[in-house]
């Protein structure tokens, strides 16, 4: 079975498809977030992806860990608001477990994933089942780990992920808030879906998308 | 959307140009940062006092930079927290060897924003301190959620605080009288109709025509319910029934009383929602020290207003009257 | 209609009382009629002055009764002149045997109403003069019609003959430099979205989601004609055309300006339009002494905005910096 | 041919009756006013003469003379804008003219409603053909005069004047206002009724209403 390698441009690449993404969404994510936000989510995160998007150019010549450091500084010093620094801090963490590398492969993709996540919840001190975009990203690791040892393909486990994932943001539906701005709500966030834990869906789903087409 | 703005991404920059031009001898502007600082800062052997949140809520927080309040505001994106680079970068330019106080609204993006830049700041070996507004009493205060928001009330925190600053204390006592003022404030809001962020182009929410939210945040998040619309007697004693046994404030207690608009609410409204609050406050044998009748803290155009109150001891009596001069709140002894 | 009232009926009354409320150490009220005087009126050895209409307009005009400004406002109804025996004992309050100086808005009704108390105090022995303020170049100035309105452009008149009164100049001194004033005054505004009187309990008119009222008034009269909507930057231009070249104004001329917003526009959107009034100025080398950004001369809810020009003399620099401290104006030298 | 005599009581009577046409039209009285003024020209008629009804009694002891002075100073004390002291001193003149008499005929009613013109005329400087109430009270003057010197029994000169005013009101619809705060809409006050002209109009029909049931 051919392991996954992602090179510096392979990053890049998946990068500006995030950024992509982010802008077609834009709408979407903002509109949920005027349900039980303020309604601008998806403008946050837009401003911060365009601004890294102008920037990836910069980072080319350095290696995948200097790139998603530089991604995750740019998203903490334009997005703002709470995805911001959450955001941000996940990419610097990935960042720092891929301090050095020109490629990346399985194992530290996984391993970059859970240093994001736990920076996450470090800085949010927000867990699963708070109704944020934890919600869609620790299930999606879960998921990811399980499938790798069961044997499966990164692509296929990526998949899974994303379908878990996407549990995770339907399941936000169902419950109430209890970090950020939604938890002012109470009970009147739930039948809601988190904007924050579709963002982290849909950049999950864009990763997998691109591993997808160059695992098949 | 109908709005007096050129694009709706420039708005943050346009107004703090346009700012900068209505009070050159007030502030200045940070270069690269949407902050704005005391025209003098840093001053020394003054305590830097640093607020500011998502633009949108104006004069809130620019405008109470000056004499006797803020040194810094910084001013994100419209409802949306400063980046912790702003933050640092205001730290930087008030310090003036004393340390700085970084006031901030109980948000998490704010929270998380304003104690990033805190770390970078005392990594330069600046001492910084912070507190932690969270006056609004329609949100349940719980271990398990968030907290309670900061909404107009921190008004009362720039004055009090500033005023202590202003008199060359130190940052343990400054942070001190802030926290007091924060434990001694309650506030709460109402809305008639929403507000539209400039670059979601819609309102955030809406309502029909004979309904209100009740406990409306300044972001155009939803409140805690919805009524039918009702008289400013009972809408002011709903509120206040809330705000005053939450401290509780108590028969002969001396207070300080905001009746704040969030935008689009005339003066003469809340005039109107100001005798109320008084009348209310009298038959409690609440006693009102002073009171504030205003935009302090908008939320755009919303229409609604908030109601905050705070009660004093001696010497937040004295702080409280003393002199500011900012582009938005004046008053001399 | 959603509205911050008890009932449409007693909203001056009700706005009166908690103006009192809020600033007791700055006004008190007539007996029996709606007349806000400074707590400390007559004050002997100087001119008064009173001041007032329509209410509607908080903070005008009472929101200015203080020390070097008014020392009494007569609140009429909303949108409606006061009756002139509000005027007549708002002129024996005030009157500290120098005479009285009534500073009118120019509308048929308030000029009437005002004139018959002029006649009646004449007729106790006391002196009154009167001034009319017709800043609003939106309407046409001819014999065979009213003439132009008054509208926000007021507050310098209540600012600069306030300052002159304070020193203790003589009625006839007080009179001409208010006169000065009106003569070097030029004002415009525009509308977004109507407002609504509370006893009519709907808008005033209507406009489309795309389409704005240029030349508006302060009553939600209708303005000269309406436009689809456009940015900042063109409005602004639209009014300063027909203000700049109505005096005119020229090259080198020094001014005070104001952005007064009419009701529901938000403060950052008033300073953008400040902005580009500042540089729609300079490109004419035209230079702003002062700028005043806020609401000044309000119309309820009304959204919308209107830009005053002053032009300035040595004297007038110096009147207009004077200190004043009123509970809605407050300046310090 | 009886000749028409209103006593002190019928004075107040009328005064009654247009106090509840105002009330009945105020509506549609501001209505006419927010199109072309500030939308309260019914609100301030109807708390005037709400506030006249509310006194009328204290004065049914003196003569009409002195009633009709005393409707007009309420009338200026409580309306305010535009119309009240125009109104009141429409009042007050009529009652100048009628000082003392405890019943008024046919001569003294017309020298009542000539001295309450001129005195709208001197307070409010406007003319006929400006769009002001002057304009629905001015024709319906002359008609009362021609028709009564041509003859006519005083009800039937009413009635005849009655069409006058309301001719004048029509009128109003295709000119431009030159005074009040309709002026300052130039060309774009044609096409819409004076709201003063109407308040007019209403008055002198509901005195002619009174006067023919008297009469026939
Ligand atoms: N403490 C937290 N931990 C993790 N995620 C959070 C936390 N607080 C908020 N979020 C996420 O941030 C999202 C809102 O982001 P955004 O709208 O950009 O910021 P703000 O709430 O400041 O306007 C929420 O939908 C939620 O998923
Ligand atoms: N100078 C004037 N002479 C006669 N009538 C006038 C004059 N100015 C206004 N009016 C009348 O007054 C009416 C408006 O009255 P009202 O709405 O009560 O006062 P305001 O215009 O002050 O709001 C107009 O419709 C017009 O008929
Ligand atoms: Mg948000
Ligand atoms: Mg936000
Ligand atoms: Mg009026
Ligand atoms: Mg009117």
């Amino acid at each position: 079975m051919i392991k996954l390698i992602l090179t510096i441009n392979d990053v890049a690449k998946i990068i500006s498809n995030i950024a992509e993404v982010i802008e077609e969404n834009k709408q979407y994510l903002t509109d949920l977030d005027a349900a039980i936000g303020d309604a601008d989510h998806g403008i946050n995160l837009d401003r911060g992806f365009k601004a890294v998007k102008e920037k990836i150019p910069q980072f080319l010549d350095k290696d995948i860990g200097a790139i998603l450091k530089n991604v995750g500084m740019v998203l903490v010093s334009t997005v703002g608001g709470a995805s911001g620094p959450l955001y941000g801090t996940f990419f610097m963490r990935m960042g720092s477990i891929a301090l050095g590398k020109k490629a990346i492969g399985d194992n530290d993709i996984v391993a970059m994933f859970e240093a994001g996540l736990s920076g996450i919840k470090e800085r949010g001190k927000a867990q699963a089942g708070d109704k944020t975009m934890i919600d869609a990203i620790e299930p999606a690791l879960n998921e990811l780990k399980k499938s790798l040892e069961d044997g499966l393909k990164f692509n296929e486990a990526l998949s899974i992920a994303v379908n878990a994932s996407y549990s995770g943001v339907e399941m936000t539906k169902k419950i109430a808030a209890r970090r950020g701005r939604a938890s002012y709500l109470g009970d009147r966030s739930i039948g809601h879906q988190d904007p924050g834990a579709t963002s982290a869906y849909l950049m999950i789903k864009t990763v997998a998308n691109y591993v997808d087409k160059l695992q098949q | 959307m109908k709005k007096l703005i050129n694009n709706p991404d420039e708005v943050v920059k346009e107004m703090i140009s346009g700012l900068l031009y209505a009070y050159p001898s007030y502030l200045r502007k940070l270069d690269n940062v949407d902050v704005v600082v005391r025209k003098a800062s840093p001053i020394e052997g003054k305590v830097g006092l640093v607020s500011g949140g998502g633009s949108g809520h104006e004069p809130a927080h620019a405008g109470y930079v000056g004499t006797g309040m803020l040194d810094a505001a910084c001013c994100g994106a419209i409802f949306t927290s400063p980046t912790p680079d702003q933050v640092y970068e205001a730290i930087k330019a008030v310090d003036g060897g004393k340390g700085v106080l970084l006031i901030i609204k109980n948000y998490t993006g704010d929270v998380m924003n304003f104690e990033m830049a805190k770390e970078m700041a005392e990594m330069d070996g600046i001492k910084v301190s912070e507190v932690i507004v969270n006056d609004d009493v329609a949100v349940e205060n719980s271990t398990y959620t968030q907290g309670r928001r900061g909404i107009a009330g921190t008004i009362f925190v720039h004055k009090i605080a500033g005023a202590k600053a202003e008199e060359g204390a130190e940052l343990e006592e400054v942070k001190e009288v802030a926290e007091r003022v924060i434990n001694n404030l309650r506030s709460m809001g109402m809305a008639f109709t929403p507000c539209t962020v400039p670059a979601a182009g819609k309102p955030s929410f809406t309502l029909e025509e004979n309904e209100i939210e009740i406990g409306i945040g300044i972001h155009g998040e939803p409140g805690t319910h919805r009524e039918k619309i009702k008289g400013a007697k009972e809408i002011v004693a709903e509120l206040m029934d809330r705000i005053v046994s939450d401290l509780p404030y108590e028969k002969d207690d001396e207070v300080a009383l905001m009746i704040n608009g969030l935008g689009s609410t005339p003066l003469s409204e809340l005039f109107i929602a100001n005798k109320e609050a008084n009348e209310y406050l009298m038959g409690k044998n609440i006693n009102v020290y002073k009171t504030y009748v205003g935009e302090y803290m908008t939320s755009l155009e919303m229409s609604g207003f908030s109601i905050s109150l705070l009660k004093l001891d001696d010497e937040l009596k004295s702080l409280l009257d003393a002199s500011a001069d900012t582009p938005a709140f004046r008053q001399f002894k």
